[in-house]
């Protein structure tokens, strides 16, 4: 393999975990080992985050996969997939007072979900689960997650669905409590996928051009999944400035998270795919409930010469 | 002065009125007086910017005199009075009532009950010849119809006086004839006091049984004038000498005046 | 000679209209431009389709044009008897001055976080930002309008006997009826303008949560879709408004 | 009298103003109100001394200033030239007609999607939202201020020997720019409206971020200093807006 | 006949204008023909509505006959003409330019170049009595003022024909009677060919030296009479039995045709 052809990538990312690799990867000098200079982007929402690589203003980004999903349901054929870097599912979940003791106690009741994110497609799935219909038997609202803390606490709502740090927040909230995470999430089940797994994507006409410089990120990329493992408190004492969280907040976020190797991703994207099957599982659970239109053929999108 | 009966209707005593602008003032009127008698038809000639809206706003106390007073029928007037009927050159026509409603409006103030007053209404309506104009919306009517409609407004609510302020000034000659004519009529027969403003000397010779000429600003009374010409004041009468006579004499009075006005404004 | 160029000029737009749609078809299904970024007009032709058969477009549209009503009636009922009031009282209207000075430049959208605050995200907080938003605009037009009516009118209405009541009911009203009608049509506008933002911000159901989302889901259809939805509404009621001002207003022609 | 009555209106206003504050203060004093729903005026006062002096108030209004005048100045800058010549021409008035009319009554907030989508969270996507929301409302306005002309005067020019093009330089631009202006003046407002909702939605600063934010964390006095920093940016832009209007048409006075 | 020289200036020639509108058509004139010499001042009378605007604006070429055509110096009239100066009755100034631009218009339309332009608008505002003026705004001056200015930018333009539509009708009595002096002043130095629209009858034994009386709708000629008066047009004519003579028979001429349109109107 050559030296990369181009020097600079410009990374699309937010305070979410899903970039902490991203993020130590610089600040650790990790891409610089590499020959390469990558520029991190914030973006708030996720779909302002795709928009923007498709329209060739950024060349790597991760996302969530519904995001993506929707994405490649809208028939974009300008960006691929190639590797997911976490697994998060006991720092998402449905939050509700403590008068409502199961799923089932949510008839009637109000809860809150951010409309096209994994949460929202959680308490779908876990509603389906229990025979609640979202329409008729409770009222769903669209709330940001941030503005959950104050909903839940001025009684506006009864119960919401929402990831890490906030998700974290509400439980400590007095009065909520825990009332289901990703794990009972029905793919979880079987192929230990949460409804939202974050995904590395690129554009592909950046994957074709530049390939050295691809195969430059990844290793650096992966290098950072390893020192997020190996030194969780080195890594924390840089990520505070991209989460602003205070060092305690940021070992307990790091603690949940498991990460998931370069060596792993072979097998989860590729051979034999496991979580493509089940990506491809999730746009079907979409297209059911509405979301999309149709299911796109998830595999179709995977860069496979960028897996590691 | 076959016109006049006894008794001072309105006298206006010593009236100065003075707008104060932003930054100067202008003394419109200075010391007027000049009584009217009861059943006079008095017609106000004077300069353009003389004066002559102002003394009759004062009269139908649309503003009140800024010194001296105006005496009607022995009280002061001191308000709004529904008893000096105003006949605007711009018609001042309700334009969301139709004809009938304009002429009733008058009679609904004074509560005056529907049937009552919608009788009345018909019955003006028809002095002015607008019979068959009921239901039309000032809109659709030309402006002699248009002042036809605001004198029956005017009479139908009975005021003692009426006040005429260039009420013809932008009809065509030959509309203006018509209304003169019949203007004349009714002050034959219903014999109101009635105070009215032109600018055409024919029109006041025409009209009137006593010519008022008013100074240049500030606004004082130049001269009197007694019209005595025969009635009905036909075409002959237009071409007799007397008419010429009192005419030049006029026309003399208010040239005099109006030079003044216009000397200012062209230099 | 008129009706000619009237509908000569009908046939240029019809035309344009039809080239303009024709080349972006075009443009779109010979690959110029991401669908993502720009569907093709049959794209959101298919989604129309769609959504009028899960019934999501009409409930969507609904959901909007309740709250656009409602929101307008309850601000037109109080701002018309107010602001005749106080466009003929000048002791009032200097009370009420500096408070009215200081809520008309706020656009509605401002309202949203301090309606969410008070009320929540329920229907009531939807009328309220439609309401805000409408209000003091409505007041400032109807005050406004009191003012056009010729002075000569009321001097004439108080000449044959009016009282001040009178020339309120009789004068001020009707005359400056038609300028309330056409400001209040302009505020109908803005009513619009406040719901979508407010339906963007936070909302369930309405054409501006359904642009917000077909946004998320990357269904740049779903979004023209919601918008041409939004105009051929906003279209519709301005015509029955239309109607209703002639019915309003008999004198002017 | 005049003078007179100005005064009095004037003092009248002053006097309200400080019995509403003061009646406000007094009801979040004594309890009556939860501040969290609404602060008392010192509490937003002392909020208010705290951003200024870390900068924050400034930089906030300044970044929304700064929006509203890029966007606002280019809309104008296209639309004066295009709607006068619109306004001149039947034939590419009937042209553009179907497109306007399409685009006239969408707010500006249902382009706030489709904008992020095509230029993200962006100086120009703020300014786009600008352009988007008045650029289709001046074009009308201006169009319709060319058709307010005395078509007397436009017979007067041509009498004189006036050409298509001197017509158009020397009476119809002129002619309307008077109503030009005033419509600009109100589209000013509407450039308002759209950056207040483009940054309640999207932004890291701005004074529609600032509420925004300050909802967030239950600062209700941020968002109350905030609405109010709206309506007194706005209003000293509409003085320094009529300054200029007198200058550029000396002959009203 | 002393105001008369050879030539035909303006020929009318078998001219019909008819007015479609939404329902119904109008004949504003049918079949009308007339010759106006050079140097002719012609006065249009008629009853409101008879066409006399249509006709003067046919002349201007504002409107294109629906049949027959108008020869201006042998050439066939086919659109405006800045030959044919009209003067409005509304004046018509552009209140955007100053009294000195608005009389320079003509003439910066003509690209001639500024200096000269200058010189010659100051000296016809000097002609029409305006001097010092020159930087005034139209909405700052009377409407005398007004339409002296509109004279003044007709004149500089120096067109071969003046069109003047009711010029002074919106003007008080003396302010007209000074301007249409200084109308005959100019004409007689100047010598132009005018074509004069007035509903007042003094107005046209005053100025005219040919009138035209024409009938109600559809407009047609009912009758032309030459004005013999003697110069200037003072009192003492206007006091002479020929005078009044005139008057008689005009008045008579257009009084029958007023009273037809009247008719229509009132019933
Ligand atoms: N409300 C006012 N404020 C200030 N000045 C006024 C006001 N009303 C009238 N004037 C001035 O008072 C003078 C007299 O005005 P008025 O209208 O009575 O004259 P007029 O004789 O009716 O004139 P015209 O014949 O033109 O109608 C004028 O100089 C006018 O400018
Ligand atoms: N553009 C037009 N469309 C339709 N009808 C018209 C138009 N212009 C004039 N008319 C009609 O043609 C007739 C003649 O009008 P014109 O204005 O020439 O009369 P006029 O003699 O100038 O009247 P006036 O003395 O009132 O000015 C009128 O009945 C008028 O209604
Ligand atoms: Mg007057
Ligand atoms: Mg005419």
């Amino acid at each position: 393999d050559g030296k990369p052809e181009k020097v600079t990538v410009i990374y699309g990312g937010s305070s979410w975990l899903g970039h902490y690799p991203a993020w130590v990867g610089i600040e650790k000098g990790l891409f610089k080992k590499h020959g390469l200079g990558v520029l991190f982007q914030n973006f708030y929402a996720s779909s302002g985050r795709m928009g923007s690589l498709v329209a060739g203003d950024l060349d790597v980004a991760a996302t969530g996969s519904i995001s993506a999903i929707a994405l490649m349901a809208s028939g974009s054929k300008a960006f691929q997939a190639f590797g997911t870097p976490d697994s998060y599912a006991t720092v998402e979940g449905i939050i509700a007072k403590e008068n409502i003791k199961s799923i089932k106690d949510l008839k009637g009741k109000r809860i809150a979900a951010p409309f096209a994110s994994s949460a929202h497609v959680l308490v779908l799935d876990v509603l389906e689960q229990n025979g609640l219909d979202p329409e008729k038997d409770l009222t769903l609202l669209n709330l940001k997650v941030n503005e959950m803390p104050a909903a839940m606490g001025s009684g506006e709502i009864d119960a919401c669905a929402a990831w890490t740090p906030h998700f974290n927040k509400l439980l400590n909230m007095p009065g909520n409590h825990l009332l289901v995470n990703d794990t009972e999430f029905s793919l979880f089940k079987k192929y230990k996928l949460g409804p939202g797994p974050d995904l590395l994507v690129v554009r592909k006409e950046f994957a074709e051009k530049y390939p050295n410089t691809c195969q430059a990120f990844v290793k650096g990329y992966f290098e950072a999944v390893d020192m997020l493992i190996d030194e969780p408190e080195e890594c924390a004492k840089v990520l505070v400035k991209l989460t602003s969280l205070d060092m305690e907040d940021q070992m307990a976020v790091l603690k949940d998270i498991t990460w998931i190797k370069g060596d792993e991703q072979k097998a989860l994207m590729v051979q034999p795919g496991d979580f493509v099957t089940g990506m491809q599982q999730l746009a079907d659970f979409l297209v059911k409930h509405q979301q999309i239109d149709e299911a796109p053929k998830v595999k179709a999108w995977i860069a496979e010469k960028m897996v590691p | 002065m076959d016109t006049l009966t006894n008794g001072t209707k309105i006298s206006i005593q010593g009236v100065t009125k003075i707008f104060s602008g932003k930054r100067d003032e202008v003394i419109a009127l200075k010391e007027l007086s000049m009584d009217v008698q009861d059943g006079e038809f008095i017609v106000i000639v004077g300069a353009s910017g003389c004066g002559k809206t102002t003394l009759i706003n004062l009269v139908a106390g649309f503003e009140a005199p800024t010194h001296g007073q105006i005496i009607l029928d022995g009280q002061p007037v001191t308000g709004i009075t529904p008893e000096c009927g105003m006949i605007f050159q711009q018609y001042a026509l309700f334009p969301w009532k139709t004809v009938q409603q304009n002429v009733e409006f008058g009679m609904k103030m004074k509560r005056m009950p529907q049937k009552e007053r919608q009788e009345r209404a018909a019955r003006f309506i028809d002095i002015v010849g607008l019979k068959g104009f009921e239901r039309s919306y000032p809109h659709h009517l030309s402006g002699g119809m248009k002042q036809r409609v605001s004198i029956a407004r005017s009479l139908a609510n009975d005021p003692k006086v009426l006040l005429l302020d260039e009420p013809f000034a932008a009809l065509d000659a030959m509309t203006r004839q018509v209304l003169q004519e019949q203007l004349v009529r009714i002050y034959e027969k219903h014999r109101k006091t009635i105070i009215f403003i032109t600018h055409s000397i024919d029109e006041a010779l025409l009209l009137s049984s006593r010519i008022v000429v008013m100074t240049a600003r500030p606004g004082r009374i130049a001269q009197e004038i007694v019209n005595d010409l025969p009635h009905p004041r036909n075409a002959d009468v237009q071409l007799s000498n007397r008419y010429m006579e009192l005419k030049r004499t006029i026309w003399d009075s208010v040239q005099a005046e109006v030079m003044k006005s216009m000397e200012v404004e062209t230099h | 000679m008129k009706i000619d160029s009237t509908a000569k000029s009908l046939t240029i737009s019809i035309v344009s209209l039809l080239i303009f749609v024709t080349a972006w078809e075009l443009v779109c299904r010979l690959g110029f431009i991401e669908p993502l970024f720009m569907p093709a007009p049959s794209k959101i032709l298919f989604r129309a389709i769609k959504m009028i058969d899960n019934g999501q477009l009409i409930a969507h549209t609904l959901a909007s044009t309740r709250r656009v009503m409602v929101g307008f009636m309850i601000s037109s009922l109080v701002a018309i008897p107010f602001g005749i009031f106080l466009g003929s009282s000048r002791f009032f209207m200097a009370v009420f001055d500096p408070l009215i000075s200081l809520l008309r430049p706020l656009p509605s959208m401002s309202w949203i976080p301090l309606s969410l605050l008070w009320l929540g995200i329920t229907e009531t907080q939807k009328y309220s930002i439609v309401f805000m938003g409408s209000f003091a605009p409505s007041l400032l037009y109807i005050i406004e309008a009191t003012k056009s009516i010729d002075p000569l009118l009321i001097r004439a209405a108080k000449n044959l006997g009016a009282s001040k009541l009178d020339v309120m009911r009789e004068v001020i009203l009707p005359g400056s009826l038609p300028q309330i009608i056409a400001g209040l049509k302009v505020m109908l506008g803005i009513a619009w303008t406040c719901i979508i933002s407010a339906e963007l911000v936070a909302a369930r159901e309405g054409l501006g949560f359904m642009i917000m989302n077909g946004k998320e889901y990357f269904q740049t259809d779903t979004v023209l879709l919601g918008m041409v939805m939004i105009s051929i509404t906003v279209m519709i009621i301005d015509v029955v408004f239309r109607k209703f001002e002639r019915r309003l207003l008999p004198w002017t022609r």
